[in-house]
């Protein structure tokens, strides 16, 4: 397996992934956790190309195969995040309360069209052209007893109605930073 | 333990090699099973599922492709429910992507259409998906045709088992998985490909082919791949 | 379906090209057999405005593409007893179905004033509005024979003309296949 | 951190734990699991350490897991030496200083207390906390605790997760220790085998067969993983498993991996569960600390090492093989079996899974042994499981419940039921590989054999409980949908299969299906059942499989009748509110039209749509209000008095006749076709103004002296006058509808004669027999049937009536004849044999009756009427009665207590409901339903066994109200048109109405207007109209606040 000699990585980089390859090597799940840890310690919270090349140039593993399961896993992202998240519960108790029309709501509110999704239609990660928001839904929270439920930047908001959603994005929109 | 066991197929008795799958103690006595995914020399996955048969005593069909035969099973290859299932699972895939066989480099030579005229495939009951998907020409002696692929992965293994390449494997998941080239390069800007041919020998079907080949011309040396498997020892 | 009255035949030339007509005749011998018991009532082999009532077998060869298509396709289906669709075209909707992938409004701007050099307009009197999809004969109208092929074999075609005439089921399993 | 190595270290340990768990100064414990942070816990524990920091309380401040009612929550445990531990529920940052005063001065809040534990079991230990209180019910006396019994969650919301030390307090690695001491693996296997623990991930697979095939299995390396990928939705009872309790997953995969041989662990845990994974990362650092886990375990020579790896959205990988292939570095595409992952699992070495609840019953079974394990739960699978209760249902939460608990349990009686107004229809269990069970099977024990057997299964334990609003045909899709988008797309028949099986619920949602469809839809789940190569693809069809068989009517509807009941698809309606409104009216068009001030457009739209605008306006009971979209802002658009008030200004406003008019010029031409209409009541005048409509000559055929059925003959006065009926019958006499007064079909004429003068008829008599009631003293004088009276009344018939009356019911008659008999100068009192919310009645009517002096008695049912010297009434005595099971009607029954309690009165009034008359029906010849002894008519045509006969209105739906009885009147007309003329007319009947379809740029913020009703004193004492309508401007704002829900992307 060459090595990807035509990857220019930044130093800190090619570092921050030789000492994930180094401490995981071997365990259980080792892919994946490098990968959310890659993805986490990105400022905008994805997985560009030439990182995918270089881990799988480290760990001798085929680039198809590394490519398979970053396009498997919902969670991993090969387009930039925007700076603020808005995920919506899809759970079936939060489907039976109405959630999917805060969906529509708020990607209404955002601009985001039909088209403008990539990857599977049902998955609806959709960014706004600014950068700003990232729309995304997810199978279940696991918050069932709050349905509906949606996720503001890491924060839990339960019981949500289209009013109080709309609010906080908007604040979200305002805000300068 | 002798190495010879007999199991029954569709009432008669067949004697079989202990550890060989019932796909191929079936195919070494003659009978066909249907199947698209499987090939000898290479792992069986049971991705399509047209090799599932009804073992007695066992209440859910079993992929006879990957279930060893064991002294004593009795299976039956054809009943009215499997045919209606294999019937089933051909109409989903040529529904599934844009199988124009009339213009296809493999009419009359595709595993798929062959099948379909074997069970009797008159027409698809189910509405064809017309999915927008692209050819991929860039690799000087070969074509990949997303249309005509049904992700059987006969490809992907003989890449990574046979050839040890390991270029192709299947991106993205349930109806949106497509065949990816490393990472999601084109074909002709593949870093490991050896342009041995392999895929394309190994293909059921029109998705990959070799260039200059027109309509009804692209006729597939399937045993060779075996041939070398078998020579190189490749599983079972 | 024997009996002494004439069978009324009728077949119909869709978003096709004409091949499954051209393999009907190719059926050779058989034509002569067919004229004794068979009336030939509309198609483009005959000279019929309207499609008649009471039709006994009717052959459709090509897919459903414009609203035209529609139209006709339901016309025989209210007025025929037995509908064959004749040809992967009307069976599959084939070739025509290689354009549903791009919009209408696009492909008709790429045709008829990208790709025209004189006269450039999309043709708008006269003509039957495209359908968002072609697709299959099945898909419009309760289809009750296919017959694959393109062209669809003349034997397969023979054969299920003369299971009808002689009032049995045709079983087409390893006489036809697709393309 | 000391390591435990000897007997001694671990009860120094164990001491020290119990210190913290019982302390001196008083313990206080937010509960904090990521629901409970969700409902604002986390503010309330720092508000909670600055007080006590503040005041310089020695109080114990810890952090706990979920104790399990997540609609209490924030809940906080408070313990005083000597005092029970007390639960407090719904506690905010703002009752922190409160608390603390009560706490600091020993007393406990009683207000804020849910429910009390004075000692608590947690198998591998006790804990005394102490008594008193006796006022405060104990934890497992409320309803929501009732019958659980908490094996799993023995120690969840009680100690603190991130403290090994509380979990050694409260008999923590107990079992481990004496496993390793006693050092015989294949006991403990065959205690696991003896218990026979099943599987509690859903296959319900034995755990202990697993376990000693993985023991038997010669490899140099075994693994044991703990799946916690929990995918389903609808399923979080893991999560809090482990955020409440994460040794007692550790332990037990401890135990396992000694017992088998293995010596590496590995928790698969979603990624969605960060404070999961951030808990079980500190505990397994604790007891690698603490020598418990990692190298020479307790100083006993076995090491096993465990490690933590977070799954990364994908549901299939919680199939086994594919969990393997993710922790080997692929994607999560499922592998066939053979091979089982118990000969070659991950790596090709042998591995064994289990569920995360699973493991944590391992720890029970080895301190209190297989015996004590299979006294819960049923026969064939002992031992609880968890499940977590959600959805329409009022109190949710996680229950932990041994197998074997009948369904109606969990909705009706932990959950309390559906929320007021709503009425439980099924209970979904197993997520997407389960099934929606009808309320009809609640009876059903769960258990894996039981709900197999109805086409579901237990899968992880999700119930999530639906109502009326809830349409099963979407529930199935919205499965498909999660399943097909969750599909890893190795095998054809799901990649497919799903695909196409969606396209096909997407054309039923959209009202597009074909009959075909129904068809095709069975036979792709079969194939999809019996081909898929995993769990996933096995068990996708089953919520379709069982809608199609327990709601096929509900798919029939979507068909057919291009309708959803529920309202949820949308393309199948013009808007919610015209979907909830039995006639269908295009409310949001004559709200633009109104706003428009096109008053007279808006009537024309109105009237077409109901031609009795203005009694319905007074009497409907209002479904569209809840189904408003407007309530998701503040309240429902008052839609109702809007077309009300319309109405009355047509009316009164002058130009009535030239309105007429205008609605004669859409009359279709004579058809020549001459129909019959048996009994004018709302029913049949609203089939005849359509049948006239459309060009038919109709002839209506009526026993009383005038037209108007129930409106003119039943509704009082002040409800809705009498002059407001004639204006609306005037509009029906001038298309030319004829009446035959005093005719009683059967006897003036016989059904046979109208067959043979007309070419349709329609039997709409209404329900005007009493409903026989079991009651002693019903033939003493002064005992009346509220029809019969208020029909006399409003023939101006003199009735003779008591001073003090009683009525006996709690439905709209009820209310009537209580009203009317107050106006009448009588002291009036009704007893209801149920709560108040479970009345029929309308509410704006059962308050306006208090208001004006009417006084209620609710859980009594009639035992006895007095009778006094000469005959006449003098009391009625009533049972009391408390609320027992839940019946089908999905409200309690009621159960004499024998109390009897006694009233006064000279009068009694039985309003308990009208039936059909059955004398009727059998001498119509026609034919009936067996059971509910009700006309047998087509759902679609309501034509009956005799053709062109038709019938609708209560006649065949049983006492129901107005609006819902008109809606079968319209429905007959259009059907009958249908045969009648043998092609759909119906559509052209309506004229085009120009009116906006553009959003409301700016939707206006006033609230929700109300009719003003006068003040009781004074309309208590005569009969004029009780309530004045809308003023014209409270109706323009009203129409203003309309959202109109009716434009959508395709339609403008």
């Amino acid at each position: 397996m060459m090595v990807a000699d035509s990857v220019e990585l930044k130093r800190e980089d090619r570092e921050f992934i030789d000492s994930l390859v180094s401490k995981h090597r071997g365990r259980p799940g080792m892919l994946l956790t490098i990968l959310e840890s890659i993805q986490e310690n990105h400022p905008q919270r994805y997985l560009p190309d030439d990182f995918l090349e270089y881990l799988a140039a480290r760990m001798g593993m085929p680039t198809a195969q590394v490519y398979s399961v970053v396009t498997f896993y919902s969670l991993f992202n090969l387009k930039p995040q925007g700076k603020h998240t808005v995920c919506i519960c899809r759970g079936t108790a939060c489907h039976t309360r109405g959630s999917l029309r805060l969906l529509e709501g708020v990607r209404l509110q955002l601009g985001l069209r039909e088209g403008e999704e990539e990857g599977s239609a049902d998955k609806m990660t959709g960014t706004t052209a600014d950068g700003k928001f990232t729309v995304r839904t997810v199978a279940c929270f696991g918050q069932c007893a709050l349905a509906p439920v949606a996720e503001v930047d890491h924060r839990i908001l339960g019981h949500v109605n289209e009013r109080a959603l709309e609010r906080e994005v908007e604040y979200l929109r305002k805000a300068r930073r | 333990m002798d190495s010879k066991i007999t199991i029954r197929i569709d009432g008669e008795l067949v004697k079989a090699d202990r550890g060989s799958t019932i796909f191929e103690t079936a195919k070494a006595a003659g009978k066909r099973i249907p199947g698209l995914c499987n090939m000898k020399g290479l792992k069986p996955v049971g991705a399509c599922r047209l090799c599932m048969v009804e073992v007695a005593g066992v209440n859910r069909l079993l992929p006879s492709c990957t279930t060893p035969a064991q002294e004593g099973m009795s299976v039956t290859i054809h009943s009215a429910r499997l045919d209606a299932y294999r019937k089933q699972a051909l109409e989903l895939l040529l529904s599934e992507r844009n199988h124009v066989c009339a213009v296809c480099v493999s009419n009359g030579h595709c595993e798929l259409q062959s099948l379909a005229t074997a069970l009797g495939v008159t027409n698809v009951r189910y509405g064809y998906r017309y999915p927008k998907l692209g050819v991929d020409l860039s690799h000087p002696r070969y074509v990949l045709d997303h249309n005509r692929c049904i992700l059987c992965t006969r490809c992907v293994r003989v890449c990574a088992e046979v050839e040890g390449a390991h270029v192709w494997d299947i991106a993205g998941r349930g109806i949106h998985s497509m065949l990816t080239c490393e990472m999601n390069r084109t074909w002709g800007g593949s870093r490991n490909c050896t342009s041995c041919g392999k895929c394309v020998q190994v293909c059921p079907t029109g998705a990959l082919a070799e260039k200059g080949f027109a309509v009804e011309e692209m006729v597939k040396r399937t045993t060779s791949v075996e041939r070398l498997a078998v020579v190189r020892g490749g599983s079972r | 379906m024997s009996g002494q009255a004439k069978v009324k035949l009728a077949t119909a030339w869709l978003d096709g090209c004409s091949g499954c007509h051209m393999s009907l005749l190719d059926v050779d011998e058989l034509l002569v057999a067919l004229v004794e018991r068979v009336e030939l009532v509309y198609g483009p082999l005959v000279d019929a405005p309207e499609y008649p009532d009471a039709v006994d077998v009717a052959l459709v060869e090509g897919a459903v593409s414009s609203v035209g298509d529609q139209k006709l396709a339901q016309t025989i289906r209210a007025k025929t007893r037995i509908l064959i669709s004749l040809g992967d075209c009307a069976v599959t909707s084939n070739v025509p179905s290689m354009r549903n992938t791009i919009p209408v409004q696009k492909l008709l701007e790429r045709v008829y004033i990208e790709g025209a050099d004189a006269a450039q307009a999309i043709p708008a009197d006269g003509v039957p509005a495209l359908l968002r999809h072609a697709v299959p004969l099945a898909d419009v109208v309760k289809v009750d024979i296919h017959i694959p092929g393109c062209p669809p074999k003349p034997g397969a075609i023979a054969h299920v003309l003369t299971s009808l005439l002689d009032g049995k089921k045709p079983e087409l399993t390893g006489l036809v296949k697709f393309g | 951190m000391k390591r435990i190595t000897d007997l001694s270290s671990f009860n120094a340990a164990h001491e020290a734990g119990l210190k913290k768990l019982l302390p001196a100064a008083g313990r206080i414990a937010v509960g904090m699991g990521t629901c409970g942070v969700g409902n604002g816990a986390e503010g309330l524990y720092h508000a909670l350490s600055d007080g006590i920091q503040g005041r310089g309380l020695g109080f114990h401040l810890a952090q706990v897991g979920c104790y399990g009612p997540c609609s209490e929550e924030p809940l906080v445990n408070v313990w005083l030496p000597g005092k029970p531990l007390v639960i407090l529920h719904k506690v905010q940052a703002q009752d922190v200083a409160a608390l603390l005063d009560d706490l600091s001065a020993g007393r406990i809040p009683e207000e804020l207390a849910l429910c009390k534990v004075e000692e608590w079991d947690h198998i591998t230990g006790r804990v005394k906390y102490g008594s008193g209180l006796p006022d405060l019910p104990k934890w497992d006396e409320i309803p929501f605790f009732a019958g659980q019994s908490k094996i799993v969650l023995r120690n969840c919301g009680l100690i603190n997760p991130g403290d090994i030390e509380e979990y050694l307090a409260v008999g923590g690695y107990q079992a481990l220790y004496k496993v390793l001491i006693d050092a015989n693996p294949e006991m403990v296997i065959e205690q696991i085998k003896a218990a026979k623990l099943r599987g509690r991930g859903g296959a319900g697979y034995q755990t202990g067969l697993k376990w000693d095939m993985l023991r038997k299995a010669v490899a140099d390396q075994k693994y044991l993983i703990c799946n916690a990928d929990e995918g389903d939705p609808g399923a979080y009872m893991n999560r809090n498993e482990i955020e409440g309790d994460p040794h007692g997953l550790i332990e037990g995969m401890v135990i396992g991996g000694y017992v088998t041989g293995a010596t590496e662990g590995i928790l698969y845990v979603r990624a969605e569960y960060p404070l999961a994974v951030h808990r079980l990362n500190l505990a397994i650092q604790e007891a690698e600390e603490r020598g418990l886990l990692g190298e020479n375990i307790l100083g006993r020579g076995f090491s096993f090492k465990l490690s933590l790896v977070e799954g990364a959205g994908a549901f299939v990988c919680g199939e086994e093989t594919a969990l393997i292939q993710s922790l080997e570095g692929r994607a999560g595409r499922p592998t066939p079996r053979p091979p089982y992952p118990a000969e070659s699992g991950l790596w090709g070495t042998p591995t064994n899974i289990n569920n995360v609840e699973t493991w944590y019953n391992v720890a029970p079974i080895v301190v209190k042994g297989p015996a004590w394990f299979t006294e819960t739960g049923s026969p064939k699978s002992p031992g609880t499981k968890v499940f977590s209760l959600v959805g329409k249902v009022q109190r949710t939460g996680l229950v932990e419940m041994p197998l074997g608990t009948p369904l109606k349990t969990f909705v009706y009686d932990i959950g309390g039921g559906a929320p007021p107004m709503k009425t439980v229809k099924s209970v979904q269990t197993g997520g997407p590989s389960g099934g929606c069970i009808p309320k009809e099977m609640f009876d059903t024990p769960v258990d894996y054999e039981t709900l197999a057997q109805l086409g579901s299964i237990m899968g992880s334990g999700g119930m999530v409980v639906m109502d009326e609003d809830n349409c099963m045909v979407d529930v199935a899709r919205y499965f498909i949908e999660f399943t097909h988008s969750e599909s890893c797309g190795k095998c054809v028949p799901c990649r497919v299969g799903l695909d196409q099986m969606l396209a096909i619920l997407n054309r039923f949602t959209a009202g597009k299906a074909t009959e075909a469809d129904l068809g095709m839809l069975d036979e792709l789940s079969r194939m999809i059942r019996d081909m898929s190569l995993c769990g996933l693809g096995q068990t996708a069809p089953n919520p379709v499989l069982t809608t199609l068989r327990h709601f096929r009517q509900e798919f029939e509807d979507h068909l057919r009748a291009h309708r959803c009941r529920a309202g949820v698809c949308e393309n199948l309606a013009l808007s919610p509110c015209e979907n909830s409104c039995p006639l269908h009216m295009n409310i949001p068009r004559f709200l633009e039209l109104l706003k428009a001030d096109r008053l007279e457009d808006a009537f024309l739209s109105v009237v077409m749509d109901n031609p009795l605008p203005a009694s319905t306006g007074r009497v409907c009971q209002h479904p569209c209000d809840n189904r408003c979209r407007r309530a998701g802002i503040d309240e429902a658009v008052n839609m109702r008095d809007v077309h009300c008030y319309i109405a009355d200004s047509i009316y009164k406003g002058g130009r009535y006749d030239e309105m007429i008019e205008r609605v004669l010029q859409h009359r279709f031409p004579p058809t020549g076709r001459k129909v019959a209409i048996v009994g004018a009541g709302p029913t049949g005048l609203t089939c005849a103004f359509y049948l006239a409509m459309m060009g038919h000559s109709v002839t209506v055929y009526e026993n009383n002296a005038d037209a108007g059925g129930m409106l003119r003959y039943a509704l009082p006065e002040y409800r809705l006058p009498k002059s407001v009926l004639d204006d609306e019958l005037k509009l029906i006499y001038r298309l030319g509808v004829e009446f035959v007064f005093n005719s009683v079909v059967g006897e003036t004429i016989t059904l046979n004669d109208l067959s043979t003068m007309y070419d349709g008829v329609f039997l709409s008599i209404g329900t005007w027999k009493e409903t026989w009631v079991y009651l002693p003293g019903t033939e003493l004088k002064g005992v009346l049937h509220a029809l019969p009276f208020l029909e006399a009344l409003s023939k101006e018939e003199q009735v003779p009536l008591g001073r003090k009356v009683v009525v006996i019911g709690g439905g709209n008659a009820a209310i009537d004849s209580a009203r009317t008999a107050l106006r009448m100068g009588a002291e009036v009192t009704v007893i209801y044999r149920r709560e108040r919310k479970d009345m029929p009645a309308i509410p704006e009517e059962t308050e306006a009756a208090e208001d004006e002096g009417v006084k209620y008695v609710f859980l009594a049912a009639p035992h006895r009427i007095v009778s006094g010297e000469e005959g006449g009434v003098v009391a009625i005595e009533c049972a009391k009665t408390t609320l027992g099971e839940f019946d089908s009607s999905g409200r309690r029954k009621p159960v004499p207590t024998g109390e009897i309690q006694r009233f006064e009165c000279d009068t009694v009034i039985l309003a308990v409901g009208e039936t059909v008359d059955l004398d009727f029906l059998k001498a119509s010849g026609l034919k009936l339903k067996e059971k509910e002894k009700m006309l047998d008519v087509s759902p679609f045509t309501l034509e009956t066994s005799r053709s062109n006969f038709y019938a609708g209105g209560d006649l065949i739906s049983g006492a129901s109200n107005v609006s819902n009885a008109m809606g079968y009147g319209k429905k007959a007309a259009r059907n009958m048109d249908q045969k009648l003329m043998g092609a759909f007319r119906w559509p052209k009947l309506w004229p085009e109405f120009e009116y906006s379809m553009v959003p409301p740029a700016h939707v206006s913020e006033c609230r929700r207007h109300h009719i003003h009703e006068l003040p009781a004193d004074e309309r208590a004492k005569g009969f004029m109209e009780a309530v004045t309508g809308l003023t014209a401007v409270e109706a323009m704002e009203e129409t203003g606040r309309c959202l109109r829900c009716d434009i959508r992307e395709g339609n403008h």
